[in-house]
């Protein structure tokens, strides 16, 4: 089945009208991951954009099909790994799975999912990165990018500013616990996602993780149409390379062998508008780096015989 | 009620000897209770632990201060801490040591000095010098205020024939001095 | 057929949860709960535990663990002191919220600073209203026997709230005494298998959990979950009597009196020391002093009624608190006392004392002296507003 | 529901009707339309469907009217019209 079949034809396991903003890459994300996972999943949504827009509901009334509960915006993973324990008690198996922000994953919900991933508990983990605590008017997190305005790292008039420091590589973070499988993905490549989805439920033992980097259009200042073009820029320009990873072994999974430059990405975005050139080289340079040790792992992997190297 | 302390270094299994006396106790329908006084436990460490012992349940939960009878398993511990403190009048002193009872300092109120050689029995017997389960033979020895064949069943229990067979050793070997 | 053996608290509270057949442990070591983690794992490992267990990174993955595991209608139990009930603490409110009827042993231990790993009940006093039930036990057969009645006092329809059974660290945890283990037969039809109907993760009846909630709504959780609190009174005592029928041992439900119905003068307390309390009354006794020790188990739900009945007639009372209220010049339970007896519209003189805090011993000498100085301010007919600070002299061989 | 919870539960379905919120709507133009199905994998509110004709609609009662298709259809198949007009 193409992925294109399987989003026209699943049913779609979100309530259809989630408070999301206007073209929110979020909601289209979680509405694929949903519509692969199908009905037979349990599904944590921690404090964060997703949460606050509804999808656990609302009073007496949940905004999902699936059972949906908010974990604490730090024990995602734990309480899951609880389900899980729950479920084996009782003879069950479900998708267990976690929709958290990064917030909720690389900087509060870190030392949870570790020791779930430490453990091998068997449950599916989803980051959606969009690059810090949007749900509350957009402040830094461990996974803001070096110079980006945030709420909490302001930019001066004169154009100074900006968070200091760049971003941690979670995902890689994620791969070195040794799990049976760590992608990262992208809205803008949806059949890779769903294809990374599927492989997440195909594990038999251990934590699965996916991290899918969410350009967020309110936060960031994008325009709603812009939402899949700018997502896709930051693939092509391998500010956000998309791999996977069965333990050490990673590989690509869309290769840019002819990166546009990093500027074309940024400058497209407000939250950098106020970086000069100086400033977008540094990002230049720290995509390049990291790129680099990505394409040796990758080299590593056996993914210069891969099609497309 | 018979009030006990014990005096020993981390790694001598002090704290398991004073439960074998009062699960020698309660095998023989009686009632006891042992709490250690705790540090962070450490090889070579100071380490103390007290004992009551009695026909009725016993209900304080608290250290011992006035012990009929004082366990030392280690003599060099003498020179760091006062073994006597509190020690009641007509007590019992059981020491690890080779040396007769006679040669043993204590208080008048002590009248009852017990010693064996406990880490020579143990290293004999196991290979190393752990004195617990020969202390334990010597303390029946000189008390009689647990049977005999009850620690040795728990010792065997807990940690097989040969300490048990210290226990036995230990018991016939230990001098006592009445005074 | 039960068995006679000799275990320290922690043991005591092992056998007690293997017995109660949970289906699902989290732990995480820490002073002096530790050896209740190894004695579980190695139950696991021997096979008399067969239960799904994760050995976790930290105390707030443990209460986490649980609160995932009770939320797909298990039965769950874990341990814990101290620090790792204050990393708890935002998984632990969220258990008794989410109405889930958790288990958990609490070896009381004192909060740092300074830095201290001994005894104390300031960790779990200090959280009484964070929605759990909280049961303080004096002695290890009553560890072993409350923390099976806990299972099914929290598991009961009209309560359905998490647990606490706190005991004093060192002092029982560590000290080792005639323990009667029953069988597991009679554990088995005391205690039968749980499973949750009101609240569920579940695929097959798929709800939400927690959703948004607006502060009326939310309101009326809270008053249900203040209902539940009142109606454990009851099933604490309801699960006491059908215990002490079945195994012949009853610890007094909510609160346990000890020569009270004569005297004109009571001790209150709670956990280890009232063994000495019992100690040094039974001294007083022989010497014609009429006193006598009223003991609270249950501190949340409070046993307001059971108070006021206790102290009706008599002189006056001192409370010895292992805590401290900061802020109000007295520990938590004097206060406690204090405020059922005004609902009660009485006024009694009352002596408060507090002592043993981080480990320090609470001897028969100084019980002794508590309950003489609770004569003398009661006789002067004086009401503490500052606490006494019971304090050991110092000692010479 | 009417069942009582002694806990925070919700059953049944919570939709907010997000097609209220459209400033601009969708208008796909089925002759141009090349029945590619980009349209469907984009819309982040899970709009568009797929008829049993191989043919995709948009429903609007959801539709924030974000854009997203329009932008993405590579037939340029799919106008935004602001909302209201005729």
């Amino acid at each position: 089945m193409t992925a294109l079949d399987t989003l026209a034809t699943r049913e779609d396991q979100i309530s259809p009208g989630i408070s999301a903003c206007v073209g929110c890459n979020v909601e289209l994300t979680l509405r694929t991951v949903l519509k692969v996972l199908g009905p037979n999943t349990i599904l944590a949504i921690p404090p964060g954009c997703m949460g606050g827009v509804g999808v656990v509901g609302w009073d007496k009334m949940s905004g999902a099909k699936v059972p949906v509960f908010f974990p604490l915006l730090d024990n995602s993973a734990s309480m899951l790994a609880g389900i899980r324990l729950g479920l084996k008690a009782r003879g069950r198996e479900a998708n267990v799975v976690a929709f958290a922000g990064d917030g909720a994953t690389v900087d509060a919900g870190f030392q949870a999912l570790s020791g779930a991933a430490e453990r091998g508990d068997k449950i599916i983990y989803i980051c959606y990165d969009n690059e810090g605590y949007m749900n509350t008017g957009y402040q830094r997190s461990s996974s803001t990018s070096k110079g980006s305005w945030t709420s909490t790292t302001p930019v001066s008039k004169e154009g100074s500013g900006g968070k200091p420091q760049h971003r941690k590589d979670f995902p890689l973070i994620m791969a070195m616990h040794d799990l049976p499988y760590v992608a990262t993905a992208s809205p803008a490549y949806i059949p890779d996602l769903v294809k990374k989805v599927e492989r997440a439920m195909e594990v038999k033992e251990g934590l699965a993780y996916i991290h899918i980097y969410n350009p967020c259009l309110t936060g960031w200042g994008i325009k709603s149409d812009d939402s899949i073009a700018i997502s896709r820029l930051s693939v092509q320009s391998r500010f956000f390379p998309l791999w996977e990873a069965h333990g050490r072994r990673l590989q690509f999974t869309v290769r840019v062998p002819k990166p546009v430059p990093v500027a074309d990405y940024v400058r497209r975005i407000g939250k950098f508008r106020h970086l000069d050139e100086a400033r977008i080289a540094e990002l230049q340079a720290i995509t390049d780096e990291r790129y680099s040790f990505l394409e040796a792992m990758d080299r590593m992997g056996g993914g210069a015989n891969a099609p497309g190297a | 009620m018979k009030e006990i302390r014990l005096h020993g270094r981390g790694g001598m299994g002090t704290v398991k000897a004073a439960e074998v006396i009062v699960h020698a106790m309660v095998a023989q329908g009686g009632f006891g209770n042992s709490i250690p006084f705790f540090g962070f436990e450490r090889q070579g460490a100071p380490v103390t632990s007290f004992i009551r012992l009695d026909a009725k349940p016993i209900r304080p939960k608290t250290q011992v201060y006035e012990p009929d009878c004082i366990i030392v398993l280690d003599r060099s511990l003498q020179t760091a801490v006062d073994v006597f403190v509190g020690v009641r009048e007509n007590a019992f002193l059981i020491v690890n040591s080779a040396e007769p009872p006679e040669s043993i300092e204590a208080p008048k109120r002590v009248t009852t000095i017990a010693t064996v050689d406990a880490n020579e029995i143990s290293i004999r017997k196991i290979g190393k010098p752990i004195p617990n389960t020969a202390m334990l033979g010597a303390f029946v020895k000189c008390t009689g205020w647990v049977e005999i064949d009850a620690v040795v069943d728990k010792v065997a229990a807990l940690w097989g024939d040969a300490n048990a067979s210290i226990v036995r050793e230990a018991y016939d070997s230990t001098l006592i001095l009445r005074r | 057929m039960s068995r006679v053996d000799v275990l320290n608290g922690n043991l005591a509270a092992a056998h007690a949860a293997r017995l109660s057949r949970p289906e699902v442990i989290a732990a995480y070591p820490i002073t002096p709960q530790t050896p209740v983690v190894e004695y579980l794992t190695q139950f696991h490992a021997d096979g008399s535990l067969p239960c799904q267990m994760s050995e976790v990174e930290s105390e707030h993955s443990a209460m986490s663990i649980l609160t995932g595991a009770s939320l797909t209608g298990v039965r769950c139990y874990t341990a814990t002191s101290s620090q790792g009930l204050a990393l708890m603490y935002e998984p632990y409110f969220r258990a008794s919220t989410l109405r889930l009827p958790i288990v958990m042993n609490i070896v009381n231990r004192e909060m740092i600073s300074p830095q201290t790993v001994w005894g104390g009940p300031q960790d779990s006093m200090t959280l009484r209203d964070a929605g759990w039930l909280q049961i303080y036990v004096e002695d290890n057969q009553e560890i072993l026997d409350t923390t099976i009645q806990a299972f099914k006092v929290a598991e009961s329809a009209e309560v359905l709230l998490p647990i606490n059974v706190c005991y004093d660290g060192f002092y029982l945890s560590h000290m080792t005494e005639r323990v009667e283990i029953p069988s597991q037969e009679e554990v088995d039809a005391f205690l039968p298998p749980y499973r949750s109907r009101h609240i569920i993760l579940d695929p097959e009846t798929p709800m939400a959990v927690d959703p948004l909630t607006n502060g009326r709504l939310l309101m009326e959780y809270r008053r249900k979950h203040m209902a539940a609190q009142q109606a454990a009174l009851v099933a604490i005592e309801k699960a006491d009597a059908e215990y002490a029928r079945r195994f012949g041992r009853s610890w007094g439900g909510v609160i346990d009196e000890y020569r009270t119905e004569d005297a004109e003068y009571l001790m209150v307390s709670l956990g280890s020391v009232c063994g000495a309390l019992r100690e040094c009354i039974d001294d007083a006794r022989a010497r014609g002093v009429r006193v006598g020790l009223l003991k609270i188990r249950s501190l949340r739900p409070f046993p307001r009624a059971r108070v006021i009945e206790a102290l009706a007639g008599k002189k006056g009372f001192g409370v010895i608190d292992r805590n401290v209220s900061f802020g109000t010049n007295t520990g938590i339970l004097f206060q406690e006392i204090r405020a059922a007896l005004y609902s009660a519209g009485s006024r009694y003189p009352a002596a408060s004392f507090i002592g043993g805090l981080g480990g320090e011993d609470l001897t028969l000498e100084i019980v002794a002296g508590a309950i003489k100085s609770t004569i003398e301010t009661v006789d002067a007919g004086k009401i503490d507003n500052e606490a006494s600070w019971l304090v050991r002299p110092e000692r010479k061989a | 529901m009417s069942k009582e919870y002694i806990g925070p539960v919700g059953e049944g379905l919570y939709a907010v009707r997000t097609g209220d919120w459209r400033t601009r709507r969708p208008l796909m133009d089925q002759k141009t339309c090349r029945r590619c199905g980009i349209c469907l994998m984009y819309c982040p509110v899970n709009a568009i469907s797929r008829g049993a004709d191989e043919a995709y609609s948009i429903g609007l009662e959801y539709c924030k009217g974000c854009g997203v298709c329009a932008a993405e259809c590579p037939a340029k198949a799919i106008a935004m019209e602001k909302e209201g007009a005729k």
